[in-house]
């Protein structure tokens, strides 16, 4: 099966891709996207979103879902405190 | 009035364009929260100046989770007849306004100063918008405060 | 920016211009408070529509009062850095400000929502302007609370 | 010594004038004033500005004060319930 996969921000920029493809086995879960296409980003905090809406590592997959990389959202305003 | 309550936009957002987005003739109360692109920020060693802010969003998940603040706010305060938030996207200058949210109730004691403030905390949680400070020497894009529940890190994931 | 903080006016009322007016380079978060005028009413028996309203105020009194809840403001939340409270008099059709109340802050936690949700509770108190409702057969001007400190009634008042 | 009197929103409809100068004898008080000029207001609830300062009813006058009546105030939004 194929999935989407997109990236943002901080994400986009340390994985130096915006979107891609991945053909997967049958049944993988987030945690075995991740680990196929982004091991480099293993040591960053960040949540996944399938088809839009927040998913954990333990989510399955299917063929056509739409899986997104984000970071920690910063928008809103500034921070209260640095 | 056709206007989306809830949207992610390039353009300049407008104080009266969200009023008229949730005024209705039974409400006598609107609060309206404006997060503005400071240029200077106090740290441990003096001010450090912003030149300008770029916002990056996931747009159709960013504008769900938004109205799901809204129902959200229904749910909790339910007097509330009206929940616009919009935000903006690209490049924004010092004091312009990046975000707005306008809480519309019949009376001002009917919850629109807690429900505004409560969307402005929700929406730094759960909907999907990056910032990128531009100094004059560099750029970087900023991170919130991790959400555990969220996390998706691999267990070398470093505590927090 | 030279337009007053504490003004009365018969002009309609502008969020964003009332933004400007408060906004600062160093001020991240702005909380502005609408009252509109509401065209019904829930009653105990049933709903009852209001026309349009009429403000009439003493504008050198409310001018003044209103610069003290400024001052006020600046007293209990010190990081407050600007506030703005603007009045309309004359007639007012119905979803119009009659008055708005801005305040900004560094950041979201210095205040905002508190400082500006005492403003409103204040010039309902001690600014001089009065409200003329009028319906479709007639119209009465409407007086708020008591406030027995300020009462100068003969002895003859009865108690309220 | 004169002082100016003038009145606002219901209060001006009740005693049917909006300013008037009176004159009064010296050390005259805001009960002076209010008993010799709007005697008929005596069961109204209503505040005093003296040059445009609250004040009570022994507040003493001196020539050419300004004195308003003050019906409580109605400013600002609709009242929360009725």
């Amino acid at each position: 099966m194929n999935v989407r996969l997109i990236l943002f921000a901080g994400l986009r920029q340390a994985a130096g891709f915006k979107s891609d493809t991945v053909s997967l086995p049958e049944s993988s879960t987030v945690g075995d996207l991740l680990d196929r296409r982004v091991p480099n980003l293993r040591d960053r905090t960040f949540y996944v979103a399938v088809n839009e809406e927040f998913a954990q590592r333990d989510t399955v997959l299917h063929d056509g879902d739409e899986v997104a990389l984000l970071p920690p959202v910063s928008g809103g305003i500034q921070p209260s405190s640095r | 009035m056709s206007a989306k309550l809830f949207e992610l936009t390039e353009q300049p957002l407008s104080q009266d364009d969200i009023l008229r987005r949730v005024s209705r003739f039974d409400c006598g109360g609107v609060v309206t929260f404006a997060g503005t692109v400071r240029g200077a920020t106090a740290t441990g060693n003096g001010a450090r100046q912003t030149d300008f802010l770029v916002y990056e969003a996931y747009v159709p998940m960013a504008e769900k989770m938004m109205a799901r603040i809204g129902a959200e706010i229904q749910d909790r305060w339910p007097l509330v007849k009206g929940v616009s938030i919009l935000h903006r996207i690209g490049r924004c200058e010092i004091e312009e306004p990046t975000v707005l949210i306008a809480v519309a109730t019949p009376h001002r004691d009917d919850g629109c100063f807690e429900a505004c403030r409560y969307a402005i905390e929700r929406l730094k949680e759960i909907v999907p918008i990056w910032k990128q400070e531009n100094w004059s020497d560099g750029e970087v894009w900023v991170e919130g405060p991790r959400q555990p529940e969220l996390d998706v890190s691999t267990p070398n994931q470093p505590p927090t």
